[in-house]
């Protein structure tokens, strides 16, 4: 073993994990190339890449989920050419993917225990219900859970979803817990607890692999920083060396000289583009909403979990009908029957479950972006290939979308280049509001520098763009002006001024800012 | 409700059983103090005429008719019925078990007529394909059997039979088939009574008609033209509105306590017939009268 | 008791209601006990199915291995003088075998479960037909197997032993599908495959285990059906069960996406169909409707089930709405 | 033309050129001019389906239809004597009414395509039983349609008009599935109906006006039948029809989870389908045996044609591996 680093060969402490010169190949595309690392017990390392790094490649190695070509993997000293997902568990190593895995039909204990039930003995295997539920509370309450452990999984939010699949990594007796972007739908408090978790394994001995793209969130928790470059190791930082501008040299190779933060606003706001009045929705029928979002501003919509802010961001973008109120547009009165007549009328939403509603993981990025705006793509009825190349060629430049070619399947792209193609194809038309749900999540930090420089562009030629955020930086980063919902309702609205974390956090739990 | 109900029971929908909904009329204005019913099951399986049968019984019906699906080995489900109200079987018997009688005719009597008009047909001899619904079902059995025995030791062979699973386009394409497959075929023989008309039909579109000697089974329209025409050697016709309507009467008499008509040996055979050209206008003339049309 | 399955119970029980007011010989004994001996028949091929249908799969072939199965059956214990208890365990071990295969091409080859059992259909009624040359098979005259007619025919205190063979698998099936942790794996599965894998569940297994469980229960329902109509035209016998089996879960609540259901629903479903065929026979609606009645029960039943979903959660919102409205205003 | 499709046609040559072998009659104009016919009529079905199975549905009502629908022509214009021109278009209408309301029942009121489609496999047969009280529905003896005979069952140059009418009809579809934007929507909607929805597309109509589409398609093909056998059972005249259109559509490569299959792919699995029915008959095989050879060459189909996949796509990864490695070496 040799690390560029000699601090941590100094350690005697045997790994509990490492691996070994580990490549892993794709058609087209080298996921990892000879990657080399490994982890302590008792330590909490803290990985980050671009996207397409090949991070999430690396733990689905760990998972037992892939295989990789060549490479060793040992675990506790035994080595393995491949892991199977149950030598993967059984060896303790627990594992929360970046997709959310959850069973709708089941309730949140059953999911949480899910392969593991208490069951009492006879023939038939049944399951200890009772024991189930008692095992769940303290989870759920260690990880800050406002549900109970019978509610069924299908009426959460993805945000309490990923809470539900923390506390099933917990659940196991792990020795090593990896947490894939478990982050990148939480909001600030739950965050802040999620962290605590993670001090509280630390303590008892179990080592963590935490991915995310917040690196302050990895600056607070991380002992050794691992970077990932084009699946090679870029670099390993100790706990002494670990800032935010080392990893993101790391990363992307040089300094991000704007740190991620759109420029100023270009020119004062205009009119009120898209309005909802007493607008009800079915997350919260008793609560109506009133918010305006203005040509060439950036409103960005901030809240708890389970506030309500997805369930609006739906109506105003006709995928569900309003229970009450109604909608203007430039003034005048809109009704949307469908997600269709939003588009028409120049109203794009980019959601926030990108695998189930934001694109087609079966089709082309040609394909997906040309979706929304097939006609314009066709000639007399037929699709022309051609033309949709070029609409592609073009987004996938401007974005910097990591890919072989404008042809290649979504599903094989890494997470944070799907989200760049959702954002394309919305941005290869013309919106007039262009209304975002966690559009950074699972970005990495150089492509939400440019996406925050894309929302302010289209801000400055007139967009009205909302922007719904959990990351708090984010949101005081990027908006002219923040709206914070609460249980439903629109609790204040902060301008430029007022902004402070403060704020924001005490209209989110409903009380008045300073 | 007041009325005793007669069912007569047929094994599955088909234009042959059209014939004894005429005579199950033609007894009910006879019979004005019965309530006659002919029942079709949805099905031709044992399992659905059987439970339709259940279900008449617990129904109230006085005495039921019918045509088994598969008397052979349907003994202990007829004679449940049997045990419960008076049942005669027609079409084809079980005479194993306690029905009171049969009437209905001899399908290896009617193979055999098959036979007959094959040898006026072709005193030569020839080869004869067989076509066929479902191979397997008693009646076709009988009627392929009545023939073999019939064209014994003449120059007339019936080389192959071909089922359809009473599927008619599959039943046309097995003729056209058949011409491609074995063209030193001269005859062909429609074993039920759709069989004829497509073999008819697939001759028509072949330019055929006239070239091969066709057998008929039972009195489709298309049949009957074709016998009148020429281009059908003949067709054999069961009665069918004899069975039901003689039926009819003999349960009604037989529930009155009138057990004369009910013969020794409990069979009642209405012979078959042989249509040929010079019978076939007043054969389907009555054939209307009887429908009352 | 789900609302679902108590909406379906209530529906059962008036429509019954109506008949019996219309022809009271529909509360006779012996109808009740007929259409109870169909109920088991029927029920035990639909639970097969719920298993199947709970993965999100399919089982087409149910009619065609009811016929291959029952010819087989009748065939070694009549013409080649096997003695039943060595002939039915036979049978039931054949099922499985099916099953196995089915579930082996499914989850080892990757084959999509329709088309799986789409070919079963075919073969296996194929087979059938092959094996008898397209002859029937069945009893002859006076063959009598008294034991065996006793379980699979008789009736114990006027209760169709096949009936109370029903209640007996549905005890037992229940709780397999409703407490026992394999249970759990098959709902899991039907919901969502991937994340089961990823859990470390041997889905393969489990879901093979399915198909195996619904070839038992499928063969051990053909022995009924044999010794029930005692003899078997392998063209058409079984024809169309399938159907009934998968109709029986719809109703019941299944959904053929997977993962949904419950096994009270898929006997309760059975019980209507049953009903409904008995209903033509006894009104004396004419036959040919018969099927035309079963597909508008079916799909008023399963429309008004969703409609009450919609109409329900509707209600709950409105509710909440005025509930928070004259909150609003009493502030 | 795809790898698949291409491979299906290899396999259609190769099972002619050995059944030319054995029976050189196979290759008769008159053979080939019967069997395309009745791939004229199948594929026109099959077509129908596709466009349902593309969107992830399934239209299991066909054979009742073909039913249905054939037995309201004959009888309007054999019995009532309405014009053909009259009667004709109506049927069509007729066919995209009842896929409108197919469609309608799917999306609006949100019930799986199986259900809807089920209760009306049943609701049409029996309604088509009823009207004519179990009884045929046929030509009388002479009665001719010339103009309208030589459209459906006449020949043009030796080849059936069906079949012109299929190929005619294959390259509009092909057109619109594979090159059109309503086709397009067609395959996305197959593969993900939310994302799509979410990108602005009226899933709701786009289906719907592909339920229609099938209707449609199968009116003119339940035409075709009647005029072919000119009489009609309707207890059992196309039953199984469906079965025979998905097979040919899942022979074709098309995926019944939706989004998946090609237009050729679909004519070539019907061609296959009538191949083997005809070769049954004319090696003279039992006719018993017809269904297990049609199953057992659908499985060997699906199951080549998937192990094959899983072959080629193992040798590319390896492929890519080697290469990888090879330059890392070279490095
Ligand atoms: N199943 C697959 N088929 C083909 N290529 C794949 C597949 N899975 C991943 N890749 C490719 O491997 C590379 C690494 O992807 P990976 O998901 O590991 O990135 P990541 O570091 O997790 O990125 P992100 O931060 O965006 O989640 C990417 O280029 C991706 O396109
Ligand atoms: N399908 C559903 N069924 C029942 N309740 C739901 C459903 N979807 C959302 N909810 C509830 O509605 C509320 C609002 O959810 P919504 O997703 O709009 O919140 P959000 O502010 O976007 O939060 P998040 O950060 O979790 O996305 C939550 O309490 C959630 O539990
Ligand atoms: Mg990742
Ligand atoms: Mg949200």
């Amino acid at each position: 073993m040799n690390y560029s680093d000699a601090s941590i060969s100094a350690s005697t402490i045997a790994p509990f994990l490492s691996l070994e010169g580990v490549r892993k190949t794709y058609p087209g595309v080298v996921a990892l190339d000879g990657f080399s690392m490994d982890v302590r017990p008792g330590e909490v390392i803290g990985l980050v890449g671009e996207n397409g790094a090949g991070k999430s490649t690396l733990m689905k190695i760990l998972g037992g989920v892939t295989t990789p070509d060549t490479g060793t993997v040992i675990v506790d000293g035994v080595a393995h050419d491949g892991l199977t997902v149950e030598a993967s568990i059984g060896s303790g190593i627990a594992f929360v993917h970046q997709e959310l895995n959850l069973f709708e039909n089941l309730d949140v204990a059953a999911n949480i225990f899910f392969g593991r039930e208490p069951w009492r003995a006879g023939p038939l295997k049944l399951v200890d219900r009772a024991r189930l539920r008692a095992l769940s509370a303290p989870l759920l309450k260690r990880v800050g859970a406002n549900f109970s452990a019978d509610t069924p999984v299908s009426a959460l939010s993805l945000a309490q979803q990923q809470m539900v699949e923390i506390a099933k990594a917990l659940s196991i007796e792990a020795r090593l817990v990896i947490l894939d972007e478990p982050t990148s739908s939480l909001p600030l408090a739950e965050t802040d607890k999620l962290l605590d978790v993670i001090r509280a394994l630390k303590a008892e001995g179990i080592s963590v692999i935490f991915i995310s793209h917040r690196l302050h969130e990895v600056e607070r928790v991380a002992d050794r920083v691992v970077v990932l470059r084009d699946g090679m190791l870029a670099g390993t930082l100790p706990k002494n060396a670990i800032n935010h501008d080392q990893m993101v040299k790391l990363m992307i190779g040089r300094l991000l000289k704007e740190r991620e933060k759109a420029a100023e606003s270009a020119r004062p706001p205009g009119t009120v583009a898209l309005s909802a009045k007493a607008i009800r929705t079915s997350a919260y029928p008793d609560r109506p909403v009133d918010l305006g979002v203005r040509h060439g501003e950036i409103l960005g919509l901030a809240g708890l979990v389970g506030s309500g802010r997805t369930e609006l961001a739906r109506v105003l973008f006709g995928i569900e009908k309003a229970l009450g109120g109604a909608l203007q547009l430039d003034g005048t009165d809109l009704v949307l029957g469908s997600a269709a007549d939003a588009v028409a009328n120049g109203i794009f939403l980019v959601p926030e479950d990108r695998k189930l509603t934001g694109i087609l993981l079966d089709l082309s990025i040609a394909q997906n972006i040309s979706l929304p705006n097939l006609p314009a793509h066709a000639r007399r009825f037929l699709v022309s290939a051609s033309a949709e190349a070029v609409t592609a060629e073009k987004q996938k430049r401007n974005l910097g979308i990591k890919a072989p070619s404008v042809a290649t399947r979504t599903g094989t792209l890494s997470g944070g280049n799907q989200q760049k193609v959702v954002l394309a194809k919305w941005l290869a038309m013309h919106p007039k509001v262009m209304i975002l749900d966690e559009p950074t999540r699972g970005i990495d930090i150089g492509a939400k520098a440019e996406i925050y420089g894309l929302m302010r562009a289209l801000a400055d030629a007139g967009v009205a763009v909302l922007m719904i955020s959990s990351d708090m930086e984010e949101v005081i980063g990027v908006s002219d002006r923040i709206a914070v919902m609460h249980e439903g309702q629109i609790s204040g609205i902060l301008d430029k001024e007022q902004f402070s974390q403060e704020n924001v956090l005490l209209l989110a739990v409903g009380k008045q800012p300073k | 409700q007041d009325k005793p109900t007669l069912a007569f029971v047929v094994n599955g929908a088909s234009d042959f059983w059209k014939a004894a909904e005429a005579g199950v009329k033609k007894a009910q204005a006879e019979l004005p103090d019965y309530d006659l019913q002919l029942k079709y099951p949805e099905q031709s399986s044992v399992a659905i005429q059987q439970r339709l049968m259940d279900d008449l019984v617990t129904a109230g019906v006085k005495a039921i008719m019918v045509s088994a699906v598969d008397p052979k080995t349907s003994t202990d489900g007829l004679n449940k019925i049997a045990s419960e109200t008076a049942l005669f079987t027609t079409d084809s018997d079980a005479p194993q078990t306690k029905r009171v009688a049969y009437i209905g005719s001899s399908n290896i009597d009617a193979g055999k007529q098959a036979a007959e008009i094959a040898k006026k047909a072709m005193p030569d001899g020839g080869k004869c394909l067989g076509f066929v619904g479902l191979l397997g079902a008693d009646n076709a059995k009988e009627r392929i059997e009545g023939m073999k025995e019939g064209l014994a030791g003449t120059k007339i062979e019936l080389i192959d039979v071909r089922g359809d699973d009473i599927d008619q386009a599959r039943a046309k394409k097995n003729v056209e088939d058949a011409l491609v497959a074995s063209p030193d075929v001269t005859c062909m023989v429609g074993f039920y009574s759709y069989n004829t008309p497509r073999i008819y039909e697939a001759l028509r579109d072949a330019g055929k008609l006239g070239q091969i000697t066709v057998v008929g089974f039972d009195d489709d329209p298309i049949t009957l033209g074709g016998v009148k025409e020429g281009t059908v050697a003949a067709t054999v016709v069961q009665q069918p509105f004899e069975w039901a309507y003689q039926g009819m009467k003999l349960m009604a008499a037989y529930l009155k306590g009138d057990k004369s008509g009910v013969p020794a040996d409990g069979l009642i055979i209405v012979p078959t017939k042989i249509i040929g050209k010079d019978d076939v206008d007043a054969y389907a003339a009555n054939l209307k009268t009887m429908a009352g049309k | 008791m789900s609302k679902k399955d108590l909406g379906l119970l209530i529906l059962i029980l008036v429509v019954g209601a109506v008949v019996a007011i219309i022809n009271p010989r529909f509360l006779l004994p012996i109808n009740l006990a007929n259409t109870s001996n169909l109920i088991g028949l029927f029920g035990i091929l639909a639970i097969g199915q719920a298993f199947v249908i709970i993965t999100g799969g399919i089982e087409l072939s149910v009619g065609s291995v009811v016929a291959l199965l029952g010819v087989l059956f009748v065939d070694f214990i009549a013409t080649r003088g096997m003695a039943w208890p060595v002939a039915l365990p036979l049978i039931l071990v054949l099922g499985g075998l099916i099953g196995l295969a089915h579930g082996w091409l499914i989850t080892r080859l990757k084959l999509q479960p329709f088309v799986v059992t789409l070919c079963g259909l075919l073969i296996y009624r194929g087979v059938a037909r092959f094996y008898t040359a397209d002859g029937t098979a069945g009893f002859a005259f006076g063959q009598n197997f008294p034991e065996l007619e006793f379980l699979t025919a008789g009736r114990s205190y006027g209760v169709p032993n096949s009936f109370i063979a029903l209640i007996v698998i549905a005890i037992v099936t229940w709780v397999v599908l409703h407490r026992s942790v394999f249970g759990r794996y098959l709902y899991a599965i039907g919901k969502n495959e991937e994340a089961a894998k990823y859990s470390g569940i041997r889905t393969g297994r489990v879901v093979i285990a399915a198909y195996v469980i619904c070839g038992v229960l499928t063969a051990l329902s053909a022995i009924y059906f044999a010794m029930y109509t005692r003899s078997i035209s392998p063209a058409s016998h079984g024809q169309f069960y399938e159907l009934y089996a998968i109709a029986a879960a719809v109703l019941g609540g299944f959904s053929l996406r997977g993962g949904e259901g419950s096994l009270i629903g898929v006997i309760l479903g059975t019980v209507l169909l049953q009903e409904l065929q008995n209903l033509v026979n006894l009104l004396g609606i004419p036959s040919s409707l018969n099927f035309a009645v079963m597909g508008g029960v079916i799909l008023i039943g399963v429309l008004v089930d969703q409609q009450w979903g919609v109409f329900r959660e509707r209600r709950l919102m409105l509710g909440a709405a005025r509930k928070g409205a004259a909150g609003a205003a009493a502030e």
